[in-house]
């Protein structure tokens, strides 16, 4: 008996049958809850009666790391959090210290940051949409979506040297400038990758076995969703169009012209619709941005030392899974007196039960995929 | 199978029928349900061989198909089912062993009888007729001797589908 | 010696076996690259070839574990049930005219009793693995394989309706005297066969009791090493019965291609065919002399030659085999039984790495509100279809023609009648089973 | 061939086990498995004097046995199913009323 994986309600006896429930642990070791999430899952045979989401086997502390280091020297711990993700985050934190010390990055750095983050959102989706089919039982879109994953990574690894933590922006800007070739191979990327996604959405889209296993699964209404702080795709899935690129433009959004796709009945299906269209959207925006890079500096006069004015600041990003927030407290010093961060898979991870009640283990499976969490983000 | 020598044949029968005896008596011991259930599929399976050894080869595929493959397949299913580790704990008779004794001591008894009375009547028309590949005749006394009594049986099955499920279906839902 | 033969092909087949499962996975592994843009096993032997044996080895040499809290006995001797069932099922499988262990008068149903039988060591396993999820994967296996079962069967009683008995051989040997498989008269008994037999082998999108995703591996979750290799073995082996079983009931058998035709094809005989295994042999063998010089290391080119060379010999004896008649069909027909098996496997293959997986209730939906009723329909059709040629005289083609319409007319209004069942239950508040 | 007697009385070894194990057993599940094997002690007998005549009528009717233990294992088991849902128990002398 793996004893790990099994607990009895103490004093009944448990059976599969229904007189009672069983209670299930799924994970923290298991091929399909993304890393080390733990889920709880009361059964009533194959039934969902309630679940808990037990995290925190991935906790590493970054959040107290940044009071002791200075500000630049976290921004490659922010990389480590949501790992499918690392430009993303390394933006929202470097804006969000530029904010605290009211500057702002030239516009040829925020054209950059734009291009490398949509090519992110990209990946964190292929990422994304591969393990989830995979969860789901089909073997081959994963091997898909990590081709094409591959070719942004080596576009992140020309640009910076690494391929997954990349720590690609610096406070204030960037630190390299574009490598020669760049436009040409994002260019020529953007322009492949429509065919890419058409290809992934011929294994999928009216597959009967997948729209018979996501649709309907994992309902989460827009008032649930809205309540529950579900943001990014989730929400947009339930029929929610808030986006923070539009809402509160930061980068180089307001720029560019793009939709914020959304669903209407927040199931799996949908957001699967969602997320794919979503990769279009970033595709079209890294087109437009990829066409008219302007010239000028990369980096804006911030000094090397820096000591934001004491006071407190939030700001937000539109990361691949929601809003990535960071709120930070500066006393003055070079180091922060406090960095919290909102990570877009904690706060979805938090409608998995609403999700899950009532559907079958193996609708788990996909609602945990469906979440899109990233387990070094929720844990921190 | 019937021109098998007689040694061959003899060894067939004692060697199934020895284990089937052996597995019902297991089965009915046993105090683990699985294991118990495991134990009657061993005495289905002999009494299969036995079936084989009496060229009745149709009903041989009958018994392991339906039987085994099926009926104690779903045994198997309700057990895991119901499975409680604490009925294995349990006191596993009750006290009417008594009356088994009882009724093991007629039953033996009416059969010795039977044959010390007049052994004969078992053995008089023992010559043994060829059935040779019974499949065919099987399906001929199945489907026109037979037919009336097969849809019945058609029928008792559908009802007794229909029954189990209904048995089995949660109340209230 | 006729006692000797069957024992001899036993051997063979027992022996045998394991590596053709062996080189079935590789086989698997190197499609499913192909499928998925990359290159599969590549170092162990030239282009992975000598992957299975490494795998094999490996697998024996591992330490089996058993759970503290595992039903010994029944741990232990659960796979051997899987794997004996397996093989026992191959006694009555006609590799050709005459390599059979035996032609049993009820072949068909031999096979598929044993191979129903195999559900024991499943079950069994999972049940003495005393783990929930090898117990989930146990019982969903259950439910699963007595579901498919039953329309597998039924699917199997269209190709006997139409060849009149239950022998393997006879059957092969109908569809000779037809002129055409019987895939031809009744194409649905095949194609539920092809779906309820994926699913009886528990291979995806219907591997549910070992759903990776869900029941880490289900059934198997407690084995280790050896005896989970027999668990594999078995798997493999029960792949190649059904595939053999469709092969012998609607493929032909070891027929070739156009056996019962004797006419000309722009101006050849049509016999030509014969020198296809030769072709086929020759191509590998000479894919493999090509691929030789290209190998970085001299003991993989050395192993390259080496396989190269036994396609040369195999391409050889099918070419000698051409002028014995004695020993030419049965040398032929195992080929093209061979052949056949591997393109049935091919569509299991192709399927796994296509299809998502099943829910559990909508597979055992598909499987009672589609397939049994498909497959009952289709029974149905093909005895109507059987009297109208036989009693009125009517053409094959128009018989067949028309319940093979009639078939795909209550497939259509199954399905329609699935897909409004399913959005009326969406429809309707949540709850409830 | 082998005297019908020896089948007799294996099928009466059977039988007498079977209704032992219905007797005395108070596992449900192991008296419905003792119920099965009694039926099939009856079957042997059917199928040796099917042989010993010569006709395949005793088979027919072995068959037609089987069919009724299929339908008395399913609706059996679907009893069990219930009773165990709603007592929690699989003993037969904890099922001792009518209706609860």
């Amino acid at each position: 008996m793996t004893d790990t994986h099994i607990e009895r309600v103490p004093g009944v006896s448990s059976t599969v049958l229904g007189a009672d429930e069983i209670i299930l642990n799924m994970g923290p070791q298991h091929p399909s809850t993304h890393g080390v999430l733990r889920v709880k899952l009361k059964l009533d045979g194959e039934r969902v009666v309630e679940s808990e989401c037990i995290i925190g086997y991935l906790h590493r502390g970054v959040e107290k790391i940044a009071e002791h280091r200075s500000y630049q020297q976290f921004a490659p711990y922010v990389d480590r959090m949501d790992y499918v993700a690392a430009v993303s985050n390394g933006l929202g934190y470097c804006e969000a210290v530029e904010k605290l010390l009211g500057a702002e990055a030239p516009i040829r750095a925020r054209v950059v940051r734009t291009i490398l983050t949509e090519l992110q959102r990209i990946a964190s989706h292929l990422v994304w949409l591969g393990t989830h089919a995979l969860d789901i039982g089909a073997l081959t879109p994963v091997f898909y979506c990590f081709r094409e994953r591959e070719e942004i990574l080596k576009i992140f690894e020309k640009y910076c040297g690494a391929r997954l933590t990349t720590h690609a922006f610096r406070i204030g800007g960037l630190q390299y400038e574009t490598y020669d070739g760049f436009e040409e191979e994002v260019k020529r990327f953007c322009v492949d990758f429509e065919h890419k996604i058409d290809e992934y959405s011929t294994l999928l889209t009216e597959n009967r076995i997948w729209v018979g296993r996501t649709k309907g699964v994992g309902i989460l209404s827009a008032e649930d969703a809205i309540a529950l702080g579900v943001s990014g795709p989730v929400l947009r899935a339930s029929g929610v169009a808030w986006d923070i690129r539009k809402a509160m433009p930061y980068a180089a959004y307001d720029l560019y012209k793009f939709e914020i796709p959304t669903a209407p009945s927040g199931d799996t299906y949908d957001r699967y619709i969602v997320r794919m269209e979503e990769m279009r959207q970033s595709r079209l925006i890294c087109l437009q941005a990829i066409e008219n890079i302007p010239a000028g500096p990369i980096m804006a006069r911030i000094g090397k030392v820096l000591k934001p004015p004491p006071g407190e600041v939030y700001h937000s990003i539109e990361a691949p899974k929601g809003e990535l927030g960071y709120y930070i407290v500066s006393d003055g010093s070079t180091q922060p007196y406090r960095v919290r961060v909102r990570p877009p898979s904690f706060i979805n991870l938090q409608a998995f039960d609403r999700m899950a009640r009532g559907s079958l283990v193996a609708d788990v499976v996909a609602i945990i995929g469906t979440i899109d969490i990233v387990l070094g983000e929720v844990d921190r | 199978m019937g021109t098998a020598p007689i040694a061959l044949q003899y060894g067939f029968f004692y060697f199934f029928a020895g284990l089937a005896i052996l597995c019902a008596i297991l089965m009915v011991c046993g105090r683990n349900v699985v294991h118990s259930a495991i134990f009657l599929i061993g005495s289905l399976l002999a009494t299969a061989g036995i079936y084989l050894q009496l060229t009745a080869e149709f009903l041989f595929i009958v018994q392991v198909i339906l039987y085994v493959g099926g009926i104690m397949v779903l045994f198997v299913f309700v057990i895991m089912l119901v499975n409680l580790d604490v009925a294995s704990r349990q006191r596993q008779f009750n006290k009417q062993v008594w009356l088994a004794v009882l009724l093991t001591i007629v039953l033996g008894g009416e059969l010795g009888l039977m044959t010390h009375v007049d052994g004969s009547i078992f053995n008089s028309v023992n010559a043994p007729q060829a059935l040779p590949a019974n499949t065919n005749e099987v399906a001929t006394a199945l489907f026109q001797t037979y037919m009336l009594p097969f849809e019945i049986a058609s029928i008792m099955l559908l009802v007794a589908m229909v029954g189990a499920v209904l048995m089995a279906k949660r109340r209230g839902a | 010696m006729p006692y000797l033969l069957p024992v001899f092909y036993g051997i063979v087949i027992v022996l045998v076996l394991p590596l053709l499962a062996g080189y079935i996975v590789l086989l698997e592994r190197k499609v499913m690259a192909d499928m998925q843009a990359r290159l599969g096993p590549m170092r162990v032997g030239p282009h992975g070839l000598l992957q299975p044996i490494a795998d094999a080895l490996k697998l024996l040499i591992k330490e089996g574990i058993i759970p503290a809290q595992a039903d010994r006995w029944i741990f232990l001797a659960a796979p051997l049930v899987s794997v004996t069932m397996a093989l026992l099922a191959y006694a009555a499988l006609p590799f050709g005219p005459v390599f059979q262990i035996a032609d049993l008068d009820i072949g068909l149903l031999f096979i598929l009793a044993i191979s129903s039988l195999g559900v024991y060591g499943i079950v069994l396993g999972g049940w003495a693995s005393n783990s929930h999820f090898s117990l989930l994967g146990a019982m969903r296996s259950a439910a699963q394989l007595v579901s498919y079962e039953t329309a597998a069967g039924l699917a199997l009683v269209s190709a006997l309706l139409l060849g009149g008995s239950l022998s393997m051989k006879s059957l092969v040997e109908a569809q000779d005297q037809a002129g055409a498989w019987f895939i031809f008269f009744a194409p649905c008994g095949f194609f539920i066969y092809l779906v309820a037999s994926i699913a009886e082998t528990n291979r995806a999108p219907f591997d549910l009791p070992e759903a990776e995703s869900e029941l880490v591996a289900g059934y198997m979750t407690e084995y280790s090493g050896f005896r989970w290799s027999l668990y594999f073995l078995a798997e493999y082996a029960n792949m190649i019965v059904v595939a053999g079983i469709a092969t012998t009931l609607f493929l032909g058998g070891w027929l070739r291609p156009l056996a019962s035709f004797h006419g000309h094809i722009l101006g050849t005989p049509i016999e030509i065919l014969d020198i296809f295994p030769v072709i086929v042999f020759l191509g590998i063998g000479g894919y493999c002399f090509w691929r030789a010089p290209r190998q970085p290391v001299q003991i993989q080119k050395l192993v390259m030659v080496l396989f190269g060379g036994l396609f040369l010999v195999l391409a050889m004896v099918m070419f000698g085999s051409l002028f014995v008649p004695a020993a030419m069909p049965g040398i032929h027909g195992a080929f093209w039984f061979i052949a056949k098996v591997l393109v049935y496997l091919y569509a299991f293959l192709w399927f796994r790495f296509t299809f998502p997986r099943y829910r559990f209730d909508q597979l055992m939906k598909l499987g009672w509100q589609f397939l049994i009723p498909l497959a009952l329909t289709n029974v149905l059709g093909v005895g109507v279809a059987q009297v109208l040629r036989q009693q009125l005289g009517w053409n094959a083609f128009a018989a067949f023609g028309l319940t093979l319409l009639a078939t795909m007319g209550v497939a259509a209004w199954l399905i329609t009648l699935g897909d409004r069942r399913d959005r009326l239950a969406a429809a309707a508040p949540a709850g409830g089973d | 061939m082998i005297p019908v007697t020896h089948y007799i009385f294996l099928s009466l070894a059977l039988l007498t086990i079977g209704v032992i194990g219905v007797l005395t057993r108070r596992n449900v599940i192991v008296i419905l498995m003792s119920i099965e094997l009694i039926l099939n002690a009856v079957n042997i007998n059917l199928v040796a004097f099917s042989r010993m005549f010569g006709q395949v009528h005793g088979q027919v009717f072995a068959i037609f046995i089987i069919t009724d233990a299929a339908a008395e294992a399913a609706v059996g088991l679907g009893i069990i199913i219930a009773l165990f849902r709603n007592r929690e128990t699989v003993l037969a002398d904890e099922m001792d009323i009518l209706k609860w």
